[in-house]
């Protein structure tokens, strides 16, 4: 369990998030996408403080805020993808082609 | 301790690349939801014990929140249904390993300097401090960030808008992707502009 | 000794008392249980329903019918009593001991063991269905896209409440379109009640059967709410209630129930729940029912309020009242209306 | 702090499974005696005793029926991740003067974790075998549960300032002189609340609630059925273990010896639990949701606010 390993698992992570995130035709899983990609940089973060940070407490404050964020991004998404489809009534991404009007 | 740690890694990999190949959307936000406990556990190894727990805490509470958006909008039991809704797979596929290539990069080849946290430190002690002390406004404003989100979150899902409802002149989607609305696709339209087509899964 | 009981026609009400026996434990789902209890001639059309019940009971499982005259023939292997309350509790200790001894003589399956509807191969995909949504694969029914009030396309599923579902009234068969848990259809319906088999076990004087089909009501109503103790209560002291007994005691344990009842604040419950054109809300109908019981027994009358709401007049009444409700409000309004007289065994009710 | 003796893992298993094996039997015998009691029949301790033990031989050799196509894994795992949750859960309340099985710093996020995914596990029994009645169970069970999951937040943390720490064995500690009922007397209610809920026995019982034929339990037969039967018992101890530690001065008592305090004491709250079943009617679903939001969690806030005076 050495810092490189860690990063190795988190660059994994944020991988398959990014492959999850542009795969996906429903909103809500390229939400899960993103909130993969963001368990990748959580995972990151708090390798650097355990590994080279030594232990100091703004680098915990750096991931809590990444939480906030992750909790942030979620609940907009899905408020996003109601107000979408009450627009377009459509939930898939293809059949938004553009967000005007 | 390694044992644990490689346990942990394997399993949050597995069941997030799961996550993207599985039928039915519930399992689906509970598989994400296994990978980011695998990810508190192992901020518990490296002794982030409060992150680790806090990460298992909240995680929790939004997948119950996701499974709920999925059963309210997919009420189907158990997803018996196939769900193969991909498109441009394969640049996706390239996309993502291309990234994970390039960060692995960065993880192999970059020289960090090794200071690791000694393990009987007050680690918890010292955050808790440091939230309420030096960084109080990164906390405060990240408060104040959450509460504008479920102010906004409410008004962007609610019926009614400020400027008259939210569906208003909604039109359905063209039948095939990327030609514009053509009137005749409507099969009934009623007064309130909505139709009833039924189009496609979720 | 779980015992799953399956009421046909006259028999709910007997079925009911059997809450205040020590010794049965009625459980709400065939799952759970080691005995199928018959009771009442199960009609026609509800025939495939009781077999279909009877093979969802786990092996080892024996069958008991009580005061069945018609489908005895067609449960094979069961037990068939006509005495009371204990005749039945003794043939199921002993159908039980039965299964005990020799685990292998349990009662063999009814239907075959075939998807009840046809839907392989249906649909884009098979499951019977349009699209990816709908159909019923494997019989089980699996959700459709349809409008809700608020302007989204949430799904909705469509659902058959059984004529032998615990909460609902016997026969009742309640069909819903569900959204969520809010209804957006219901329709109600009582398939076939034929003949009018007199229901033995109620007391010949009129205000003490009435009193004592009260009771079973409030037996019924109680483990609805969740209130399985004091339905067992209510049970014991309907079965005390013959025309012979004095009728003072009677009424002081009747009050003493309706207080207990009270206090539990199931009343503050269903206060606005299931408000029907004419007769309130479910609390005010509880009440009028419960000081009804106390009064049929202290001053020997006949008040109207016990009368079971007939289902043509339940069903008008509930046509607006189920749609929009959440399903659980919607039980509770129709166990409230007490629908249907099968407990007086007028199976006349069409 | 005192010196606190952290059990080895083999033996903290063996402490929790029996505590909670015991504990759960414990919970259905009380449960059977009140239910005698309100129904008003003959109080016999030796029928109620014998009561589980009969139920059990004849649930095990009960043929386990599932349905057509349910979500095996996920009907296994229910059942059981509920039971490990609530070994979690008790595994960081100390039983007695100093013995804990998993003397972690973070007590308090632990439960919390533990009860939040415990509402997972609830979800996930209902949502596994594929059928109507128990996915509306379990999906009726995430909207209330979420509105009253953040009570037990707040309150916990209301405790936890006089001690000034998370861990569980230092709030007991800290209630040397006064216990937290009654120096935050809003807590223990709330806390209660929450402990119904998520053990869903009494008026907060809608998952395996009577007017959808067992809802979330309607499919299980058999093994499977006892199993979460007993998973639920298990967790109500864990939760009464955790009320007695956090709010009752855990091990604190003047003569008897600290775990039979402890035990005493987790008997009372399982007592009040099971009561509140067989006398309060089974709420609604949306207005207890109305009642969590506007009344007990500005109650919460409330006690929260008294903590914070109080340890000024």
């Amino acid at each position: 369990m050495t810092l490189v390993t860690v990063l190795l698992v988190a660059a994994a992570l944020i991988g398959i998030g990014v492959w999850g995130a542009l795969s996906q035709q429903s909103f809500v899983m390229l939400m899960m996408g993103i909130e993969m990609m963001v368990n990748g940089a959580i995972l990151a973060g708090g390798a650097f403080w355990a590994f080279t940070g030594g232990g100091a407490p703004k680098g915990q404050v750096l991931v809590i805020v990444a939480m906030a964020v992750m909790a942030v991004e979620m609940s907009i998404g899905f408020a996003l993808v109601v107000a979408v489809y009450r627009a377009r009534q459509v939930d898939m991404t293809e059949g938004v082609s553009s967000l005007r009007g | 301790m390694t044992l644990a740690f490689v346990v942990f890694a394997a399993a949050a990999v597995w069941t997030g690349y799961r996550v993207f190949r599985t039928d039915s959307m519930v399992r689906a936000s509970f598989l994400l939801l296994a990978s980011f406990l695998n990810v508190g556990a192992i901020l518990v190894l490296m002794l982030a014990e409060y992150l680790g727990t806090a990460l298992l805490f909240m995680m929790t509470v939004e997948m119950v929140v996701m499974a709920l958006f999925m059963v309210m909008f997919m009420m189907n039991p158990a997803g018996l249904n196939p769900m193969e809704m991909v498109h441009q797979p394969r640049f996706a596929a390239a996309a993502g390993i291309g990234s994970a290539a390039a960060l692995a990069a960065v993880a192999l080849f970059g020289r960090f300097p090794a200071n690791p946290v000694d393990p009987n430190a007050a680690t918890i002690r010292a955050l808790g401090s440091e939230l309420l002390g030096g960084s109080m406004l990164v906390f405060e404003s990240a408060g104040v960030t959450l509460l504008a989100t479920m102010v906004c979150a409410v008004v962007l899902s609610s019926h009614r808008g400020r400027f008259g409802d939210g569906d208003e002149g909604s039109v359905a989607p063209p039948l095939e992707p990327g030609g514009d609305h053509r009137p005749e696709d409507d099969l009934v339209d009623d007064a309130d502009g909505g139709h009833h087509m039924h189009h496609g899964g979720h | 000794m779980p015992v799953f009981a399956a009421a046909g026609v006259g028999g709910w009400g007997q079925t009911q008392e059997l809450r205040g026996v020590p010794e049965l434990r009625l459980v709400t789902t065939p799952r759970h249980a080691s005995v199928l209890l018959v009771t009442g001639t199960v009609p026609e059309a509800h025939l495939v329903a009781v077999q279909r019940v009877h093979d969802q009971v786990p092996h080892p499982r024996a069958v008991v019918t009580w005061r069945a005259a018609g489908t005895a023939k067609r449960m094979p292997g069961a037990t068939y009593v006509t005495g009371d309350a204990a005749a039945v509790v003794t043939a199921v200790q002993r159908a039980w001991s039965a299964l005990e001894a020799d685990p292998w003589s349990t009662a063999v399956d009814q239907l075959p063991d075939v998807e009840p509807n046809e839907w392989r191969g249906i649909g884009p995909f098979g499951q019977g269905g349009e699209g990816m949504m709908g159909g019923t694969p494997y019989g089980r029914p699996m959700a459709m896209t349809g409008d809700d009030p608020d302007g989204l396309a949430l799904d909705e599923l469509r659902l058959t409440l059984g004529p032998f579902l615990d909460a609902l009234p016997a026969g009742l068969v309640l069909d819903v379109v569900l959204q969520g848990e809010v209804l957006r259809e219901a329709t109600l319906r009582l398939d076939a009640l034929g003949g009018t088999a007199a229901d033995a076990t109620l007391p010949s004087e009129p205000s003490s059967a009435m009193a004592r089909s009260g009771l079973r009501w409030l037996a019924h109503a109680l483990h609805v709410e969740g209130l399985d103790a004091l339905a067992a209560r209510a049970a014991a002291l309907a079965s005390r209630v013959t025309g012979a007994t004095d009728r003072a005691a009677l009424s002081r344990h009747a009050d003493a129930l309706m207080r207990r009842v009270r206090r539990t604040g199931v009343l503050r419950n269903l206060h606005d729940v299931g408000v029907v054109p004419g007769s309130g809300d479910a609390a005010h109908r509880w009440r009028e029912r419960m000081d009804a019981i106390v009064c049929a027994l202290r001053d020997n009358q006949m008040p109207d309020a016990l009368e079971p709401t007939r289902l043509d007049t339940a069903r008008d009444l509930l046509a607006d009242a189920l749609p929009g409700s959440t399903l659980t409000a919607a039980i509770s309004t129709i166990v409230s209306l007490d629908v249907g007289g099968a407990r007086f065994g007028a199976g006349t009710l069409r | 702090m005192s010196d606190v003796v952290s059990l080895s893992p083999m033996l903290g298993v063996a402490v929790i499974g029996g505590t909670l094996a015991i504990g759960a039997y414990g919970v259905v015998v009380i449960d059977r005696l009140l239910y005698a009691a309100v129904a008003g029949w003959p109080l016999s301790l030796a029928w109620a005793a014998a009561q589980p033990a009969r139920e059990v031989a004849t649930v095990i050799r009960r043929q386990p029926v599932t349905t057509e196509a349910p979500d095996m894994i996920l009907w296994v795992l229910a059942p059981a991740a509920y039971a490990g949750l609530a070994a979690t859960a008790l595994s960081v309340v100390p039983l007695g003067p100093g013995v804990v099985v998993a003397d972690v710093r973070t007590g308090i996020v632990v439960f919390g974790a533990a009860e939040a995914l415990a509402i997972v596990a609830i979800f996930l029994h209902g949502w596994a075998p594929n059928s109507p009645l128990p996915m509306i169970a379990g999906y009726r069970f995430v909207g209330v549960a979420l509105s009253y999951e953040l009570l037990s937040m707040f309150v916990l943390i209301a405790a936890a300032l006089p001690a000034e720490s998370l861990s569980i064995g230092a709030i007991v500690e800290s209630q040397q002189g006064l216990w937290n009922v009654v120096r935050q007397p809003l807590g223990l209610p709330l806390f209660l609340v929450v402990t119904a809920g998520v053990t869903f026995t009494g008026p907060l019982d809608i998952v395996d609630a009577n007017d959808i034929a067992g809802g979330g339990a309607a499919e299980d037969s058999g093994m499977a059925h006892l199993a979460w039967a007993a998973a639920r018992a298990a967790m109500l101890v864990a939760f009464a273990a955790a009320a007695a530690a956090v709010f009752l001065g855990g091990w604190i008592g003047p003569v008897l010896p600290g775990a039979m305090w402890m035990a005493l004491k987790t008997l009372a709250v399982v007592v009040t639990v099971l009561a509140g079943r067989h006398l309060l009617a089974r709420v609604r679903p949306e207005r207890f949701v109305r009642l969590a939001w506007t009344v007990l969690l500005p109650l919460a806030f409330l006690d929260l606010a008294i903590a914070g005076a109080g340890s000024l």
